[in-house]
């Protein structure tokens, strides 16, 4: 390793009220070497980063040293950046350029000729396409266009390449690909990797996806609820873990090359970090739980550059290794059932007209659902997935084709008697990306329950009346059945008296999937049900939906992005481009053996782990 | 030009007088407009016959007239007078000056005061003969709303004549430089003038409604002085430095008027209560501070000055009878009333006498006692006079009543006649008295001062008895003037008179 | 330019439910107000009409703390009295037009199409034209009573909360939460009902004390022009204009009322502006 | 968008006016034909008016005429720009309003320009200085500024600078020069533009916030970008479309209190007119300002929605 480029101390953020956000954080990044910080959702991943860049909230204080080649960089001046050979690359490319300025004038507006003057007129235009073809952009027009007017990924590159204008020499990435397709996240983190190489750059990628961590980096910091519970280098780390944390979120994550039986997943869900100042942050989660895990944990170095925060690594790590091998089991996806069709979708088109201009959204796409199946709907973004879904529920209406489900011909719901509708809603549910919008947020989740559960007493056939004191049953029978569906979904009953303000994200989606159910469907559609969820809770929920899949029977159409969540919990899958379907058939054969080149490129830009952890 | 009188610094060297009034006239000239506001100005422009001098009749264009017959009376006209623009007047002018707003289609707004001329004709080169429809002892006062115009120059321009921006010409002492509706006006002295040339070489009018603007702009100096101080504002201008409050006979009368065709006020008994009810002593000492009297007739002492002595005045005054403040006769009154239990009813006020409502709202407090409820409100000047003009569901009204000329049949004849309890017309308590009809009837007939002021009297006397309304107050008119400038002789009917001449530099 | 460089990286997200000194000081202001209205005449030392001709325009003194006006009356008195007038009017226009506008802006924004475009131009046609000029032409030619003024506020007030809830509406009509109701099964009015309108309450309820403000300003213009109140009421802005004209006399009779308006108006628009803050982002409590 | 494209929504939108000025005008003079007091009287007041006299002037000014054919009369000569003669005033409307236009169309332009000025300065102190005294000094003000009745603010600034202090002119217009205008209408624009100042300053303050919370903003600032280009750039730029429409806002505002402060200040201003031609029924003068107003109103309004095409990109290649 290189001299340290960087050296952060005991960093410790509080915010406005005191509330600590980050507490004792050490780093070192070498030049030319790459650091990643991992950990879930509120670890504070942002927050160090951003102390690092002195881009800290009004209102969050910092603590401790940074050192920049040797020399102390704190406390800083408020609003300037801590030093200005550090950069940073933002997450979301639809956000982080100016919306009413030029894409070149991103990048020359930081640049100076030699006499210290801002660069304008040819010799910016210049230096703009120079910059523009470092990061892969070859077309010059680009410069000239207003960021709305590129992709996403155009953006990430042109934003990458403002970022490299003030040649910086330490680069963080504050998790640069999420908001990303799979297939440009892909190219942007090669491009971030080749740059840094050529530029010969320290550099610090946030990131909550192991997979990718391990890809980029040398040495990995995991983070969780504001402390670090482990650093070392990647290749250590992705062998053998030496926290219970660390071996958690690696064992929730889903594995892209084969299914398994069961997910583990961690119980419960990150904690505040001002809640577990002073013991070790994963206790409450922990399997392994012992007194002195509510003391102070600081880092310990084990073995070569390797340290862990565990204070019980040395009892349990045997165990712990062991943990992680049982679950590598992989297992054959169940067999293929088309017998008994449940829904059936025959050359659906949906065009959206919007000011003018067409998009043609689904373009003759025909799939088939059977009785207690599990589809999957997999494609990069815009290819119509959502749109397909919707359909199916009649949120759209389709342009052409038709939607049967059972024996009615859903195509339009509007068009269908009440009674008929009714008698849809009761087979087929959807459930939502998004948990935090998913849920009335003025009424409790008992009330949302009970709603549900009273639709389902009216009998086909009048079921579009006011929904106002039907025969439901009794308050008391009304609140068992709430009960009774909330422990169906893992929740606790006195959820019931809760507004979805005081739930988790998890929580929520359990919620909205307990909802679903209450209407006893044969089918739920879920979109994109765990994108926005950790993985530890991603992982819950997966295991909540297989779990209800064989209890209950109900099928699904899964709609996602991700290729390893989708081998999980599908049977069948269909592969979407353009509206189109490019490939259909078995989970397993489409994945291992994908016929279509699109389907390579999905699979192949996946950050795939190695398979050595399921060596025993 | 500007709204505020130019700088303001030129009226301390006389040479420019800046006077306010409240709103631009619509003509100057009074067949265009005959409000008091426009005759401010049209009376320093345009001359009749007559003019009045000090409450007095005086010659102006005429410098003799004799009643040749009770219905005829000759007027011998003043020799080598010119209009403005140079041209001589000749009798031919002055006859046309009667004579137009008689036309068919005249749109005359001074017409109603020209109600028994018949017809004026040139009967010598300097001498003009008027007819009348009947005798009428008040006829004498009439040719002041007849200013004397050229013939010709007003046939040319029409219904443009005497409009801002229109044409003007008169015989009097200034004539008009310029008119707008919304800047002003400036009138520069007319060098064709036959009489005593006055001070002033022009007068700035400036429009300033809001009496809190005019005491601004009293303040400021933008404006040298304003006629007709609104009473309840007063005491702002009695603080203002500089200024002079001067204090004149209004010759006016504020009154309630009961519909007498209503209910409940058919019963004199409910007209007498109100009457007790009204406390004028309190109100006129404290609240209008002193600027007003107590009134018992329509027709204020003021008014009797032409054909009475002082003496003979107070006697005529002492006969009316009165009902004074007195809440338990009021309360005894409405007692044998036909609604001894109270009633409840509604009065509206024009928003351009601000001190009629506080009349009313302290009537409204003390009628509270007898379990009456008076309902006020404020309307505008426009609708108040449709209301009244309309005739219709009087129920109770209130106004301050102005004069036309200085005699005292001119409030008893628009009140009490009743051929006048019809619209357009304000006999507004419906009051029917053969008896006063008679009379008003002699009266007019009558040559006879003494015998004039024996029938009104009488006509006073016997409306005081009926109640058809309550006379509130007898109202004193102020005038705000600034230094160095003082005003002699203010009085009611300042718009009448020449009043330019009753300025002089202290 | 230190001082420009000292701006704000980004805003925290200000904790809700911790109302400054300011908003606190509001909601007292409103308190007192709301006191007054109710037992302002028990608290008064004298009634707000009664009239006393021979000590008009006293100023301030041990028996009447603001003294008296042209006919004698307390001015103490009168403020006190006129928080009801005050409180009544505005309130009467801001809940209406919360009502109105809830009503129409939730239709529009829910149901579209035809209804929507039919509230939505009504809406334009109102703000074609400035409020308050609109309440004059109509108030003043009509010469009308306080409470025609009130009805026409109403009227005009109602298309700026249809216009917010509109869009709220449609916002929340895109939301997964409607879309899963609808795929629930529950009926369209049901969900707009139960499920929509309370979320958008704290909206409208922060837009009501912002609308009051703006009535009680408007109302007071209204007065001052002489429109809408009766001469010798005990109302703020009446008060203010007939004081006016007493200014040198007893300043009072013009300030005190004067002061009211401005501190009833300034407390409901901080408190407004608090609540808009507080709830209006509520429902959407990430992000 | 292409020049089409605008036309065309340009045609839609004078369309729409057409229609609103018809229909306003419509609506205003039935208001005004329905109202309590007439002509007549506004004209002769209190006076004795004989039957004749009624009649002639009901002829001249068509009150003989059955309600519709005084409105199409009326239309017919406002199509050719011609609004009659003011009843009152006896000049012709355009005349008045011309002459009118003149004092308040200063004060109006004096008055926005107050509002904007100290508006955007208030609000961008406050929105750099979030959470300082300073902000909350401006939010205060602010709020101060939209709770006082504009014509309290009037006679607080006429009684403390024209009266107490003697350094303003406390009445008129002034000569027609423009430092005399200036002058005289100081004050008045002053206490119009405060509301207008307290509307401004909430926006920017709320529209610079909401900026500086951006992506691009922090984006920004860690490639080194410096604070008064963040501001202007970033922050500024990005708020116009708020700003823009909150000084649209501010004009109409500006109309509305120029009636209030024409009135305080004794100014002879349309607004002024406005109020008295109401009070004397003057219909001709009534329907052509509200007409007036209306037609500024909404051109305000087009070009605040035709900003927008200029400042930002993304409507107009859309
Ligand atoms: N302005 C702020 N003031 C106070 N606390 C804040 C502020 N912004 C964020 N926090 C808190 O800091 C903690 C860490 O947030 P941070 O954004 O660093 O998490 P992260 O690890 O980046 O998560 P994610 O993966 O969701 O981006 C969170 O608990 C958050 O609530
Ligand atoms: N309501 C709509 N109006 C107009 N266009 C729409 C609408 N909904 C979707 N589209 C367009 O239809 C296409 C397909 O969108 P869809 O949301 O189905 O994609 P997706 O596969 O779900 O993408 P993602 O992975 O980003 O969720 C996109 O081009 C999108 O812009
Ligand atoms: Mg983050
Ligand atoms: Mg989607």
């Amino acid at each position: 390793m290189s001299t340290p480029l960087l050296e952060v101390r005991d960093l410790t953020l509080r915010s406005g009220q005191g509330r600590v956000i980050v507490s004792g954080v050490d780093l070192t990044v070498g030049a030319g070497e790459t650091i990643g910080i991992v950990g879930e959702s509120g670890s504070g991943k942002s927050m160090t980063a951003r102390a690092l860049m002195g881009l800290l909230p009004r209102g969050v204080e910092v603590s401790g040293s940074v050192t920049y080649q040797g020399r102390e960089l704190l406390p800083g001046r408020r609003g300037r950046r801590l030093h200005d050979d550090f950069a940073m690359v933002f997450q979301d490319p639809f956000t982080m350029l100016n919306p009413l300025m030029r894409a070149g004038r991103h990048i020359s507006e930081t640049l100076r000729d030699p006499r210290g003057r801002r660069l304008r007129g040819a010799a910016a235009r210049k230096q703009e396409r120079v910059r523009l073809a470092e990061v892969g952009i070859h077309d010059p027009s680009v410069a000239d266009r207003y960021p709305f007017e590129l992709s996403g990924g155009m953006r990430q590159r042109v934003g990458i390449a403002a970022t490299l204008s003030c040649d910086p020499t330490l680069l963080l990435a504050d998790e640069p690909t999420t908001a990303l397709d799979v297939t440009t996240q892909a190219e942007i983190l090669a491009l971030l990797k080749k740059i840094q190489r050529e530029r010969d750059m320290g550099m610090v990628l946030i990131t909550h996806d192991l997979g990718v961590a391990f890809g980029m980096c040398d040495r990995i910091y995991v983070l969780y609820a504001g402390q670090l519970v482990e650093v070392g280098p990647s290749a250590g780390i992705e062998r053998r873990p030496l926290h219970p944390y660390t071996q958690g979120l690696l064992d929730s994550e889903p594995p892209a090359d084969r299914r398994l039986a069961t997910l583990t997943s961690m119980p419960g869900s990150v904690p505040r970090a001002s809640d577990v100042l002073g013991t070790c942050p994963f206790a409450d989660r922990c399997a392994w739980v012992a007194d002195e895990c509510r003391r102070p944990t600081p880092l310990r170095r084990t073995e070569e550059g390797r340290s862990t925060a565990c204070v019980r690594i040395g009892e349990i790590g045997g165990e712990l290794a062991r943990a992680g091998r049982r679950q590598g089991a992989a297992v054959p996806a169940p067999a293929e059932r088309r017998d008994d069709l449940l829904v059936e979708v025959r050359d659906l088109r949906k065009d959206f007209t919007r000011a003018g201009r067409t998009v043609h959204a689904l373009r003759g796409v025909t799939l088939e659902v059977g009785k207690g199946e599990s589809v999957g709907i997999v494609g990069e973004s815009g290819s119509g997935k959502t749109t397909l879904g919707r359909c199916l529920v009649g949120l759209e209406t389709p342009t052409g084709g038709t939607v049967r489900i059972g024996d009615v011909d859903a195509g339009d719901y509007a068009r269908l008697p009440g009674r008929v509708v009714a008698a849809l809603r009761s087979r087929v549910q959807m459930a939502f990306q998004d948990p935090y919008s998913t849920l009335s947020p003025a009424r409790s989740i008992g009330a949302v329950l009970k709603e549900a559960i009273r639709l389902n007493g009216s009998a086909p056939g009048q079921a579009d009346g006011s929904g106002r004191g039907r025969p439901g049953g009794s308050g008391r029978r009304l609140d068992g059945e709430v009960a009774e569906l909330l422990a169906l979904v893992g929740l606790p009953a006195e959820y019931a008296g809760r507004k979805p303000a005081a739930l988790s994200g998890g929580e929520r989606q359990r919620v909205a999937l307990a909802r679903a159910l209450a209407r006893k469907p044969d089918l739920i559609v879920c979109d994109e049900i765990v994108s926005a969820l950790d993985v530890s809770v991603q992982a819950q929920i997966l295991t909540l939906l297989t779990r209800l899949q064989r209890e209950l029977g109900v099928a699904y159409v899964f709609i996602t992005h991700d290729l390893a969540v989708v081998r999980q919990v599908t049977d069948r899958l269909y592969v979407l481009r353009h509206g189109q379907l490019v490939e259909s058939g078995a989970t397993e054969k489409v994945l291992d053996e994908p016929e279509a080149a699109y389907t390579r490129t999905l699979i192949s830009s996946i950050p795939a782990r190695t398979e050595k952890e399921t060596q025993p | 030009g500007s709204s505020g009188g130019g700088s303001g610094s030129t009226s301390p060297t006389g040479t420019t007088l800046n006077w306010a009034i409240a709103s631009a006239p619509r003509a100057i000239d009074m067949y265009g407009d005959f409000s008091a506001n426009a005759n401010v100005v049209s009376s320093l422009v345009n001359e009749g016959l007559v003019t009045l001098g000090n409450l007095k009749l005086k010659p102006a264009l005429a410098t003799s007239w004799k009643r040749t017959s009770p219905t005829t009376y000759v007027y011998s006209l003043r020799e080598g007078v010119t209009f403005s623009d140079g041209n001589p007047v000749t009798a031919e002018d002055v006859a046309f000056s009667f004579n137009r707003h008689l036309a068919e289609d005249s749109t005359s707004q001074s017409v109603s005061h020209l109600k028994t001329l018949k017809k004026a004709k040139v009967t010598g080169e300097h001498e003009v003969t008027v007819t009348l429809t009947k005798p009428d002892a008040t006829w004498v006062y009439d040719p002041m709303f007849a200013p004397v115009v050229e013939k010709s120059v007003v046939e040319k321009a029409g219904e443009q004549y005497g409009a801002p921006g229109g044409t003007v010409v008169g015989t009097g002492p200034y004539t008009v430089k310029s008119f707008s509706a919304s800047d002003g006006i400036v009138l520069r002295r007319n060098e064709h003038y036959w009489g005593p040339k006055p001070a002033f070489e022009e007068i700035h009018f400036s429009y300033i409604a809001d009496p809190n603007s005019l005491s601004l702009a009293l303040r400021s100096g933008d404006v040298d002085g304003s006629f007709g101080i609104a009473l309840s504002n007063v005491s702002q201008f009695e603080r203002l430095k500089g200024v002079t409050l001067t204090e004149g006979d209004a010759l006016a009368t504020a009154s309630l008027m009961f519909d007498m065709d209503t209910k409940p006020f058919d019963d004199i008994h409910v007209r007498r209560a109100f009457a007790y009810a009204w406390d004028a002593e309190s109100f006129t000492k404290n609240v209008l501070r002193g600027h007003a009297t107590p009134a018992n007739a329509i027709s204020s002492p003021g008014f009797w000055a032409n054909i009475a002595d002082p003496a003979k005045v107070d006697e005529v005054f002492t006969s009316i009878p009165a009902q004074p403040f007195d809440m338990a006769a009021a309360a005894r009154e409405l007692a044998q009333s036909s609604v001894p239990d109270g009633f409840s009813t509604s009065i509206s006020y024009p928003d351009s006498r601000p001190e009629l409502g506080q009349a009313l709202q302290v009537l409204a407090e003390n009628l509270k006692q007898l379990k009456i409820t008076l309902k006020v409100t404020e309307i505008p000047y426009t609708q108040w006079s449709t209301l009244i003009s309309e005739h219709k569901d009087l129920t109770i009204q209130i106004a301050q009543w102005n004069p036309d000329y200085p005699d005292p049949s001119d409030l008893i004849l628009s009140q009490y006649p009743s051929s006048h309890a019809v619209k357009n017309q304000y006999n507004l308590s419906n009051y029917r008295s053969d008896k006063v009809d008679k009379l008003i009837d002699e009266e007019l007939a009558s040559t006879d001062d003494a015998e004039r002021v024996q029938i009104m009297t009488e006509i006073l006397q016997t409306v005081a008895k009926d109640v058809p309304n309550v006379n509130l107050y007898w109202p004193k008119t102020i005038m705000a003037i600034r230094d160095p400038y003082t005003y002699q002789n203010y009085n009611g009917m300042y718009a009448s008179e020449l009043w330019v001449y009753n300025v002089s530099a202290k | 330019m230190t001082e420009i460089l000292d701006a704000p990286t980004t805003v925290p997200s200000r904790r809700p439910g911790r109302p400054s000194i300011l908003v606190g000081l509001s909601f007292l202001v409103i308190a007192l107000v709301v006191v007054c209205a109710i037992a302002g005449p028990a608290l008064a030392p004298y009634s707000a009409s009664a009239q006393d001709l021979t000590d008009t325009l006293a100023e301030p003194s041990a028996a009447h703390l603001l003294g008296t006006d042209d006919l004698g009356r307390d001015v103490f008195s009168r403020i006190l009295a006129g928080a009801a007038s005050a409180l009544t009017g505005p309130l009467v226009i801001a809940l209406g037009a919360m009502l109105i506008g809830s009503l129409l802006g939730l239709t529009a924004g829910y149901r579209g199409g035809f209804t929507e475009t039919a509230i939505m131009r009504w809406v334009d046609l109102m703000y074609a034209v400035p409020q308050l000029l609109i309440a004059i032409v109509v108030v003043g030619v009509l010469s009308g009573t306080y409470w025609e003024a009130v009805l026409v506020l109403i009227v005009l007030t109602a298309p700026g909360d249809t216009r917010i809830l509109r869009g709220a509406a449609i916002e929340q009509r895109g939301l997964p939460y409607v879309e899963a109701l609808r795929v629930l099964g529950v009926p369209g009015p049901r969900i707009l009902i139960r499920h929509v309108w309370p979320t958008l309450v704290p909206l409208s309820v922060a837009q009501t004390f912002l609308n009051f403000a703006t009535s009680l300003v408007t109302l007071a213009s209204l007065s001052f022009l002489g429109l809408g109140v009766a001469p010798g009421a005990a109302d703020w802005g009446r008060m203010l204009a007939e004081g006016r004209d007493l200014v040198d006399v007893n300043p009072w009779t013009a300030i005190a009322p004067g002061l009211a308006i401005a501190l009833t108006a300034a407390g409901f628009n901080i408190a407004g502006d608090w609540l808009h803050e507080r709830l209006a982002g509520r429902g959407k409590d990430r992000t | 968008m292409t020049l089409r494209a605008l036309a065309a929504f340009l045609g839609r939108r004078l369309l729409g006016l057409v229609l609103l000025l018809l229909i306003i005008s419509f609506l205003v003079f039935s208001l005004i034909y329905l109202a309590p007091g007439n002509l007549v009287d506004a004209l002769l007041g209190t006076g004795e008016k004989s039957p004749q006299l009624v009649a002639a002037i009901e002829a001249r000014y068509h009150l003989d005429q059955p309600f519709m054919v005084q409105y199409l009369l009326w239309l017919k000569d406002a199509v050719q720009l011609d609004f009659g003669t003011s009843i009152k005033l006896n000049e012709s409307v355009t005349a008045v309003l011309a002459d009118r236009m003149s004092v308040t169309l200063f004060l109006g332009v004096f008055g926005f320009l107050v509002a904007v000025v100290c508006g955007l300065a208030l609000g961008i102190a406050a929105a750099l200085r979030r959470g300082t005294s300073v902000d909350r000094g401006a939010v205060g003000l602010a709020v101060l500024g939209v709770s006082t009745p504009t014509f309290a603010t009037g006679l607080i600034l006429l009684w403390v600078f024209g009266i107490l202090l003697g350094w303003f002119p406390v009445i008129g217009d002034g000569d027609p020069t423009f430092s005399d205008r200036l002058w005289h209408l100081t004050l008045p624009a002053i206490a119009l533009g405060v509301t207008g100042t307290a509307l401004m300053a909430k926006m920017t303050r709320a529209a610079l916030i909401a900026g500086y919370e951006q992506d691009y903003v922090g984006f920004a600032r860690s490639r080194g970008v410096g604070g008064l280009r963040i501001l202007l750039v970033y922050g500024l730029r990005n708020s116009l479309v708020p700003i823009v429409t909150a000084a649209g806002m501010v004009i109409t505002a500006t109309l509305t209190g120029s009636v209030l402060i024409e009135q305080t200040f004794s100014l002879k201003g349309v607004g002024e007119l406005l109020i008295s031609s109401i009070n004397n029924k003057d219909i001709p003068v009534v329907q052509a300002t509200t007409i007036l107003v209306a037609v500024l109103v909404v051109v305000v309004n087009l070009l605040v929605d035709l900003s927008y095409f200029a400042i930002d990109p993304r409507t107009r290649r859309a």
